[in-house]
């Protein structure tokens, strides 16, 4: 079948498959990757033409410099409650994660997946944008669920499925769900919520309403099919949506490049459908707040869709089930250039006089505390193998309104045991 | 009363149900200004505005994502799929999605939603314009399926459809959208007009999603039918003589199984007949549920009456579709065993 | 639900649907297209970097100039020879087109589909890449064919279903497959082939053949999902492949700003994703022959896809089975203001004085008697419904290989009838 | 002869083809550098390289598109889907492309092309890690559908699918990748190395595709099971003491019918267990066409266990779970009646 033999006048085609610069024993080294100075970028307008932010997915919106200060355009100035709210919050999830981690490793629960170095992307998302706004997150966004103040002791519920748990031990771990606190149900099935938030948001503009909606994908997700449909549908609406593309750098044991990260950016997707288009240090709080307030502004002001790509690296494994040692070099995470969101934005705090050391140790001891008693709370009411969600008929409820007849006798074959 | 066809019945009921709730949206690939390849959107646009009535970009599984985003927020989006066959980009957001919502979110995010979409042969219209994919929607839990086999039940289905707080998909024997077809392919069709479920009352009304009909009463073999199937069995009944009851299920999920039970029970004897492929079609269902609930009413073993397991083909179309040259010896032979 | 009550200091939100400029009734007006002087676009070097090709996605390549000459730096230069080719092609598939149109009309099939105003995007095409390229293409391309001189006759039988179509009567008219002439079996399901194309490149890189793959998607086909996973695999892989998107500005009775075509170029996806990217007059065959050649140079030398947006205008009927006065005005394509692909080609040969009226009569009429006679061929073979390809027992083959148990018997069943 | 888990018979498999015919290549999600997240296709890049074996980008649609135009051009691409559960964007290429395209190139295009993918549950994956969509691709035309129980089956079933000329879906039961399962959750599993069906040959042997096999031999009554199931079968048979004939299919596209007839003619009662939803799962179509076919040696009805029609839930897996509680009550059933 090589046609070679036949045409020597003609090069050979050959496959080009592309490869992390970094495997398993070599050194990590990110000195290639180039970071624009915080404040570099310029911020156009909320009701500039989306071409006027075509130029900046080529570049970074960073708001913190290296010294923790607040420099440039973006620069949200928040005031000193909300800076210090957002540190808590992340310093929150991060406790929680790594409660919630050791937990599994403990076996008392089936699955874990930390957002470790991406708790900035979440956090600083929900307070950009109004209570009223619905989320439709990943799996990594649990820090929207912290920064609106849903009780850990439920979240910790959900991932012990146990008999507290909300979602009456029917979901994985951490696909949590909630309509009061305007987090939809995150979905096993990787981007099916991106067009859904896409949805949402054009019912929200039918209805006159004013409320808007945000979405989070990941950088491997954005490969679906979903992607497409969701922001073609999203521009040729003009839904009041932000498309956040959460680039963390790895999907599972493949890097970027293998989603299409190799050629341009991914807030350069937004430049091929002709929507607005930012690309944020996501490890910067302050310019993800700057980013996603400009966004929604725009989105509320009925001129449409922005798409976000947030710059970040996965520092841990995938999840429980994963080892990234297996495919990349260890420790990569730490060496990350832009450094870790919670220092960062702590170090700002500190610069600005409105934070100190001790502070930060009562506030870490009461957050941590915070997280051990919602832990004891959450396993009296069980954990996964040990006292977890029980309940047959439970189990045949909400598939439909009503129970019809063929699952009513499925229920009833299974209680009769 | 006014005598419509199923096109202007299914019409109808966006039209009753979109004055009656303002939450009702309409969307689908030239479902807007021109009002649907088969017309069954038209008007629609001009009565309740853009913003009601809309053209979606040529892509299903975002027509059904946005669709369920949309029913999240509250409103009651009734989507079409401009054919059956077209409707597997959207798979994976119906089965996956939809038809998961609720159960994953514990009843705090139920989806009042209908996806609408003509399917079937007897057009010549191919391989991709032919097909009759239910039996896929029947094995997810979580959504309802229906198909009505004249005007009357296609205006009351839909209405209590779009008023179900659940997925509904709603599949339209396309084949007989002007006129009942009995699949004598080379007999003139008798249009709507001429048939008493034609009297489609004006305004609200429902037929419920769950409850057969019988078609015919009778007491020698029962055949269980839906949609253009329907109308196969009334005829081969009559041309063979033979005095077999004809349901028409209506809605396959979640099927009547109390009218099936008493019809088999009674006559002990059953032919199910689809268009759709054989192997693993909802045929199979039936014939699974009536051998495991009337085994010992049964004197002969139940009969599939179905598609080829082939792509449906072009220029072989009569060779293809089930009619009465199929239906009638499957009959004969039900009642000889 | 409508929440302005709640908020009234925050605007009502309200959904943008894209709306022609003109429906029945209206005139039509294209005075708004930019239409950018034939020979004004630079032509970067085959090897240069995607990003170079990045500003012409919002212009258009354009050669034959208003007097019919070949302008600029994507004159194809071609000899005489090729050019009366071309026209010859082009007439023939009008020719064609006209034939089948009218046999539809007189009952002698369930369907056909015209390309009228679009042959130069097929047949141009087709001269401009290897006989051994494949295609994959949509039911407008017919031009393939006839460029490759695939039989005439043996497109009527299929467009007959009757005993000589080589499909057997199996797929719907127009729907051509043929191996032999690289030209890959049509699809009634919309974007299919677009992924597809870009798997066969990837083999053909495999293998270290030289071969590549071309394919067509419409306008409106690109909001599938599978168009995104095409352009994306290609640009991972650098996949040897030309992705066509025929921008007609139709799709059935919607305009291509439903399919995403108002806010910026369909062109511009390939800035999306980073590959390189043309925008082309699709009316102008020596503009299609000229990015052809170059995205098949390119592809060749192993320099990865090409994504080209030939603009034109449909100026028939979606198909036989539509009436587009009932959604855009009469006469709409007569007035489309880059003209008639044939016309401008046979002008061209006229100027350069290689073509001259009677030549032009006189191959007009061969064409149509060529046309005639194979109709007249076609159907001493049938037509559908009178004589059509009948054979219960083939009916049944080619599901599998081999005929397993439950088609031996499906089949035996309807043989006993 | 070598002792290998199911894992590492699959992996051999691939070696043995790709050491054999270069016109293989792997592709799929993570199955590259890394070596799949169940191991399968571990040190195949290694050793054939990455223009043979590689990372695709998340898009089902596009790897079996991909696959496609691959098998299109004369290769025999071999790709992964991560997880079953994940294959419905992919639907519409297997079920529209795949599955006609030998048939609508009237046999120009034939698609040599294998779709491997984990199904499921058992593990406490959740809804979506943990189900069997086996019968969606038994209702399409076009589809070969192999499920194996064991190593050595495993090995061989996949270089038939490998060598076959159609595409085939190979559904790998993922619960017993490490070992077989029987179904009691709360008993220590025993590894494959402890199982005769773990000596795998080295090098090159098929598995006839379409081919049962006898798993268990019996008088009293017919076990129509494939994959996890057949181990469940296995032990609930031995559990009650019943003299039940297990048939592990292999193949379930096209089924293996004159097995399924010999042994139900000889036991005249019959069980089918899977764990796939119940309502038109493929358990209807045995039931259908074992009531079709044995009608008259049928002493009771053919029984379904099944998976219940819900969402596989998390945390309360072993209630929907079809393992011995539930088989052993259904076969004294059918031996009652
Ligand atoms: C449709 C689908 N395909 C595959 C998977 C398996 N899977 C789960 S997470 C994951 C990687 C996702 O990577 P990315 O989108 O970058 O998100 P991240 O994990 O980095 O946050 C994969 C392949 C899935 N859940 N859904
Ligand atoms: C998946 C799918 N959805 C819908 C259709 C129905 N359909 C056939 S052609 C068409 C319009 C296609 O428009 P475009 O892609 O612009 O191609 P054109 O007809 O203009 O050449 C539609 C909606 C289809 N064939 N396949
Ligand atoms: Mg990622
Ligand atoms: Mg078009």
């Amino acid at each position: 079948m090589n046609r070679e033999t036949e045409r020597p006048n003609r090069p050979a085609l050959s496959l080009h498959v592309p490869e992390p610069d970094a495997r398993p024993g070599d050194e990590v080294d990110f000195s290639h990757i180039a970071i624009p100075a915080a404040g570099s970028v310029s911020r156009p307008d909320i009701a500039a033409p989306a071409s006027d932010t075509h130029q900046l997915v080529y570049s970074l919106v960073r708001v913190l410099d290296d010294e923790g200060a607040a420099v440039g355009p973006w620069d949200p100035r928040l005031d000193a409650d909300t800076l210090r709210r957002m540190l808590r919050d992340m310093m929150l999830v991060r406790a929680y994660d790594d409660r919630m981690y050791r937990a599994q490793r403990q076996g008392k629960t089936s699955f874990y997946m930390k957002c470790t170095g991406e708790e900035a992307i979440a956090v600083a998302a929900a307070h950009a944008m109004d209570r009223d706004d619905i989320f439709f997150p990943t799996y990594r966004q649990q820090g929207l669920l912290v920064a609106r103040d849903y009780p850990l002791l439920k979240m910790m519920c959900q991932v012990y499925s146990n008999k507290g748990d909300p979602l009456k031990g029917r979901q994985l771990p951490i696909m949590y769900s909630d309509r009061a606190h305007g987090f939809f149900s995150i979905s096993g099935n990787l981007a099916t919520q991106f067009p859904q938030a896409v949805g949402w948001a054009m019912a929200s503009a039918i209805k006159g309403d004013s409320r808007i909606a945000a979405a989070w994908i990941g950088d491997g997700a954005t490969a679906e099919g979903d992607f497409h449909n969701a922001v073609t549908f999203a521009g040729v609406y003009r839904a009041p949506v932000i498309l956040n593309v959460v680039n963390n750098q790895w999907a599972i044991s493949t890097f970027s490049g293998i989603a299409g990260g190799e050629l341009t950016t991914f807030a350069a997707r937004a430049v091929g459908y002709g929507i607005a288009g930012l690309r944020v240090d996501g490890n910067d709080a302050l310019a993800v707040y700057a980013a996603t307030a400009w966004a929604a502004d725009r989105a509320r002001s009925n001129l449409g869709p922005t798409l976000i790509e947030h710059f970040t690296y996965r520092v841990e494994g995938h999840s429980t089930s994963d080892d990234p040692t297996a495919y990349r070099p260890q420790g990569a995470g730490a060496k990350w250039p832009l450094g870790d969101p919670v220092a960062r934005l702590r170090k700002h705090l500190l610069l600005i006089g409105e934070w100190d050391e001790e502070r930060d140790a009562s506030l870490q001891e009461r957050l941590s505390a915070e997280v051990r008693a919602a832990q004891r709370e959450a396993e009296v009411q069980g954990t996964l193998g040990n006292g977890h969600y029980e309940d047959a008929a439970s189990m045949f409820e909400d598939v439909f309104e009503e129970l019809p007849w063929h699952l009513r006798e499925q229920r009833d074959e299974t209680l009769r045991k | 009363m006014t005598v419509r066809n199923m096109i202007e019945a299914l019409n109808d009921a966006h039209k009753v149900m979109m004055e009656r709730d303002d939450g009702i949206v309409v969307l689908g690939e030239d479902v807007g200004y021109f009002g649907g390849v088969f017309r069954v959107t038209a008007g629609l646009q001009k009565q309740f505005g853009t913003s009601r009535v809309f053209d979606a970009p040529i892509a299903e599984l975002g027509i059904v994502a946005t669709a369920i985003g949309m029913a999240a927020y509250g409103l009651r989006p009734v989507a079409e799929i401009q054919f059956a066959d077209y409707i597997y980009p959207g798979f994976d957001q119906i089965i996956s999605e939809a038809g998961r919502m609720r159960y994953r979110t514990a009843g705090e995010w139920p989806l009042p939603m209908v996806i609408r979409t003509p399917y079937g042969g007897g057009i010549f219209g191919g391989q991709t314009h032919s097909q009759s994919p239910e039996a896929f929607f029947a094995h997810m839990p979580g959504i309802k399926t229906v198909i009505p086999s004249n005007p009357y039940d296609a205006k009351g289905l839909l209405i209590a459809a779009i008023e179900d707080n659940d997925p509904v998909l709603f599949f339209e024997p396309k084949r007989i959208y002007n006129g009942p077809f009995e699949g004598y392919h080379d007999r003139p069709v008798t249009p709507w007009a001429k048939h008493a479920a034609a009297e489609v009352p004006d305004g609200h009304y429902t037929v419920p999603i769950g409850k057969a009909a019988v078609a015919r009463e009778g007491e020698a073999v029962t055949i269980l039918a839906y949609g253009t199937m329907v109308h196969v069995a009334l005829a081969t009944a009559e041309a063979e003589g033979i005095d077999a009851e004809v349901l028409d299920l209506r809605t396959i999920v979640p099927v009547d199984i109390e009218a099936i039970e008493a019809s088999v029970r009674k006559t002990g004897r059953c032919v199910v007949i689809h268009e759709a492929t054989r192997t693993a079609g909802f045929g199979a269902e039936l014939a699974a549920l009536v051998q495991e609930r009337c085994f010992y009413h049964l004197e002969a073993p139940v009969i599939r009456v179905t598609g080829y397991d082939v792509p449906y083909p072009h220029s072989m179309e009569w060779t293809y579709f089930p009619g009465p040259a199929r239906l009638g010896p499957a009959l004969r032979k039900a009642l000889e065993d």
